[in-house]
């Protein structure tokens, strides 16, 4: 098993044609990901790596039922981009996209989540089911099948990490890059749910950082899991942001720090490691390794 | 982007929402003058963007044209945190009866946009909403729904204004949204919005904050926009389009991905030094980049040696080298610098760099002690 | 049993200071429906025949937990009332009003929809639970207690129907008036589900008339109805209404005349009667009455 | 209620959508002048409410000023099924390469506003819907979301029209989606949208109806309002603030509920009769109105039996009956009136009616009947 992509996602790429989507493309494919159409108004006929492009997610979908999208398209249009594949009936949509406008966002998560469709991003470097299945811009090379789950609100971070366990023969499950953006379609506690019900993720790595108050919500629901949670927490030396007026403060009400998500996991009893190697280490001694 | 005072009211005014009559001026004559045509007790603004103004004695009460002089000779040119005032706005002075806070900000943990409204705004409204969270009203709203009536006496309701009230404060609540959605702000904030003794209500004070991600689609605004870094350094990297922020140690730090270089500061502190900046050069870089990157830590004088970080994912590790080697070769080099690459083509980046003068690191640990130790020798 | 209202109703009044809120209030009230309260703004704390009226349904939820509202708010700001009803947790909202705008009703019959929220109106009389709950504006006087559920667009001529039963001895479950607007919250359909759920009902009168398709697209579940329907067809030589340009023939595509209503229901075996006693007629037929 | 080509027209360039260059002209001579200032050919337009005015001759080309003149002689006066023609419109005539048909209108049994494209559009579009409806696109748009660009883009690639026209056809399809909201419209329709040879699109012909309900906000249009009905007593109807409709039989209805007086009028034909109208008093009727609708009822020549047909619900029979014998003293009765009323008070309002020249009628069927046997005798 897995979570959210394997051997049986049908992926379009929205935006192949672009520079950023053709490169990944190419990527996915080659990570034996089941690349099934791109879609670019007016491009619709042509081919990228021998995929067939479409005009409209609706040619896409019924010419090659695909069951997942990732998206590549410019900020403009990203959003617009998200909805179209979501009311076409596209089950998980990858936004790869950075700089899509906050309030182009807040509509479009209200959006899918009323649909029920499953958005990851935007802002993030998509997800890797190990071995099976490439949906974003993971350096696909570094991951190795295994039974670690990991979710991040940070790329190279995550890299960083894997390479650490795979270095010392440690597989991941599935790798979810879930963005860094305010407002995103798939947050923490979502990705940790998926893992507790998967039977091949035996331990789950939680990468977060300052800002909001995912983390310190996922160390509540983490009280409630069965699988071992281990945690890493950026930015505890940087400084405070600027602060959004009185207002900033009055809707944080004190989360938000690093010291705030630190206290919450320990209090769920999460180990929080201070080094990317002591994750590692956290993660080898719960699998005994 | 922020935006001061004087610009969140000119979008109130032109939006319909009331402020008080006033003008913004950059000598005090030009302050006489307005004081003279509004007539009676004025007040007199530091256009600065912080918050704490009037503690700092950027907001003085005058009683006429000459009161507002003097009064504008003290403020302009006015150092208030950092910041030389050079302009300031002059107002007529309000007869409050009472003080509300009212905002419409972003909630990133509840994904949506929420209305704050409390009966007892004004500089204490953070302890108010400390000790007292009930009188702080917040009424998040559905993205699909809008902002409806209802919405704004369920608002009103709940905080116990009266009906007169209630109706100057449905169209200045719409129009604010109105704003917020036009503007893609994520903060329109009226602190204090006032309830005068004749009984009008009127925005006092004005804050708005303006989506990055959203200038290209707002271009008047983006026209507007002020080098906001208030470190030489930082305005510098604006132009170079790098995220860079200055910070108060002696380590430069590079890095790709905004997590791994506030790791990498976190790594830092805890070899016991401290970074000199925060420099995310992206994914996928190029080698021009890094070496662009390279030249504004280098031009920090606090800078007393730099720690390279980059795991090479889309960013490939020989052309992080490339343009490492092209910077030391037409940079003057006089501190430290410690490489650490991993990932994508990192032999081959630290092949590249075998005879250079740079250090190489194995793992991140290590690349922070060596960088920490190279800053203090 | 009976459907939507019964003793367990717990009601809310959206303009009981009104002439015609504070008349039916009264009205419903004397049938022995359970008005909890009533909302008009700015007039918290009154009473209306006893009820205590509140500002905002919010109070009216915390205060008297109502399950159904009923809205009788002037046509310019009715559609904000059930949103309001909606969006506050009540799951049956009854809109008497008529002449609310067609684009209010679009955007609110689908946010109420995308709610769970029943909807029933707008542009109707009400419903009524015979002798158990009135939620309308029907005379209740007329109304026994029985075997037959009904569901109609009109509402003088369900009275007929129901006073023509009643003379026979013959009692109502549940009638149903869901209205004559273009855009309304309940459909034939819905409630003939309801009445094939219900175990008081045992036969079911369904009074269309031309215009729309809810009479084709109810003849179509009828067929796998197991409780018998009976119906009857109003505005059979009415002159053809003005049509909307070709968009209008466009879309009815020959749909919405008595004709092919009539032709739907007789081929999904159900009896149309040609007059109100006919009507009555093959229920007591069915009833063996 | 509807817009004519001229009012529609005027609503669409104001928003933006291409119409061709024109004005309205009431005599010859105006078009004349028009049509000179136009230049070129020009067609004259008889503007009336009514579709098929090309067929009946209300469309005319002219080559130039003085043809102009003399198709507007013909047109203007001339009655087009039963409209006098007191309006032209003069534009300039286009060089059409392909006529396409666009609408959005609103779907009650989807309950949805929907998009309704074809690129076979023109006089034959019913044809072509019926006969060949894959070429007829249909796109539901949903409320929350309302209509985007890539819907558009979806409507153009299943329609096939190349991307120079997807370019204008979206600006367009915005603009009319806007229009129906804003206006309250539950029908904004262009046919044909003609791609002239030159590439551009334009809006040859135009028609918008507007919801009754939301007159009320829609005050431009309302002041607008022309009296619709075609017979002086639905416009004495709408005076009188009546459900009225002229019907081509013998026998007044009077009745409460339109399902009610709609149901009375089939019975009438299944007694072989035929009604002269409906006329719905509604729900909780005083006295004064059904005075006044039997007043209205009876100044029609055709009427040669009234039948009134009340079920008491809110309305009650005795306030009905005293309505009657109001309107019987005070007006000059020539033809019977049948009388029924059940429900509410009904007993009490026969009472009231004893002695009266009207008959009364136990049953539906036994009303109709009467009325009819009335109306022949």
């Amino acid at each position: 098993m897995s979570i959210l992509v394997d051997k049986n996602t049908r992926l379009i790429v929205q935006g192949i044609t672009g520079r950023e989507g053709a490169f990944h493309a190419g990527q996915m494919l080659a990570y034996g990901t089941n690349v099934v159409g791109g879609v670019t108004p007016g491009r619709g006929g042509q081919e990228v790596h021998g995929v067939p492009v479409f005009n409209t997610v609706r040619e896409a979908v019924e010419t090659v039922r695909p069951n997942a999208s990732i998206i590549f398209v410019p900020p403009a249009f990203a959003a617009e981009a998200i909805l179209e594949a979501a009311e076409n009936g596209i089950e998980l949509i990858v936004a790869i996209t950075e700089g899509i406008p906050v309030q182009d966002m807040i509509e479009t998560v209200q959006y899918v989540r009323s649909q029920g469709v499953r958005l990851i991003g935007p802002n993030c470097p998509g997800l890797i089911s190990a071995e099976k299945a490439l949906v974003g811009i993971l350096p696909g090379r570094i991951f190795k099948e295994g039974p670690v789950g990991m979710v991040s609100r940070s790329g190279t971070l995550t890299y960083e990490v894997v390479a650490g366990l795979s270095a010392r023969d440690i597989g991941q499950s599935t790798v979810v890059g879930i963005g860094g953006d305010p407002i995103i379609g798939t947050r923490f506690i979502d990705v940790l749910q998926m893992f507790e019900e998967d039977p091949q993720t035996e331990v789950v790595v939680m990468i977060g950082e300052i800002g909001g108050s995912d983390e310190e919500e996922a160390a509540e629901y983490i009280k409630t899991m069965k699988t071992p949670v281990v945690s890493f927490i950026s930015g505890r030396t940087a400084p405070e942001g600027k602060r959004m007026g009185h207002a900033g403060a009055i809707i944080s009400g004190g989360r938000g720090t690093a010291q705030s998500k630190v206290a919450a996991l320990e209090a769920a009893g999460v180990p929080v490691a201070n080094t990317i190697s002591e994750i590692v280490d956290h993660v080898a001694g719960i699998l005994k390794k | 982007m922020n935006l001061i005072e004087s610009q969140a009211k000119a979008i109130f005014a032109a939006a319909g929402i009331p402020v008080p009559r006033g003008r913004l001026a950059a000598t005090p004559e030009e302050v006489r003058d307005i004081a003279a045509e509004i007539g009676g007790r004025v007040v007199v603004k530091a256009q600065v963007p912080i918050g704490g103004r009037g503690k700092a004695g950027g907001i003085q009460l005058a009683d006429g044209p000459d009161g507002a002089y003097e009064q504008a000779r003290q403020i302009l040119g006015m150092d208030l945190k950092g910041f030389k005032v050079e302009q300031v706005l002059v107002e007529e002075a309000a007869a409050i009866q009472q003080e509300f806070y009212l905002s419409i900000t972003t909630d990133r943990d509840r994904q949506a946009n929420v209305v704050i409204f409390s009966t007892e705004g004004g500089v204490d409204i953070e302890e108010v909403a400390e000790k007292t969270p009930e009188k702080v009203i917040k009424y998040w709203i559905d993205a699909g729904l809008g902002l409806r009536d209802y919405h704004i006496r369920d608002i009103a309701f709940q905080a116990g204004v009266s009906t007169d009230v209630l109706k100057q404060l449905a169209p200045v609540l719409h129009t604010m949204y109105g704003i917020l959605r036009a503007k893609d702000a994520m903060l329109v904030e009226i602190n204090p919005l006032a309830l005068l003794e004749d009984g009008r209500i009127v925005a006092l004070d004005g804050k708005m904050q303006i989506d990055d991600n959203a200038l290209f689609r707002q271009q008047d605004i983006a026209a507007d926009k002020r080098e906001e870094g208030e470190h030489p350094l930082e305005k510098e990297a604006a132009r170079r389009g790098l995220a860079y922020v200055k910070l108060d140690g002696h380590v430069g730090v590079i890095g790709n991905g905004a997590g791994l270089v506030m790791t990498t500061l976190d790594m830092i502190q805890r070899s016991g030094g401290k970074a000199a900046n925060f420099l995310d050069i992206g994914g996928g870089a190029r080698a021009e980049v890094v070496r662009n990157a390279l030249e504004l830590v280098l031009s920090d004088p606090d800078v007393k040696s730099v720690l390279i970080n980059v795991f090479g994912g889309i960013t490939r590790g020989d052309e992080v080298a490339r343009g490492l080697l092209d910077a030391i070769s037409t940079l003057e080099i006089k501190v430290p610098i410690v490489v650490r690459l991993a990932g994508t083509n990192a032999e081959e980046g630290l092949a590249l760099l075998q005879g250079s003068p740079l250090t190489p690191a194995d793992t991140f640990e290590e690349a922070a002690r060596k960088a920490v130790e190279a800053a203090s020798a």
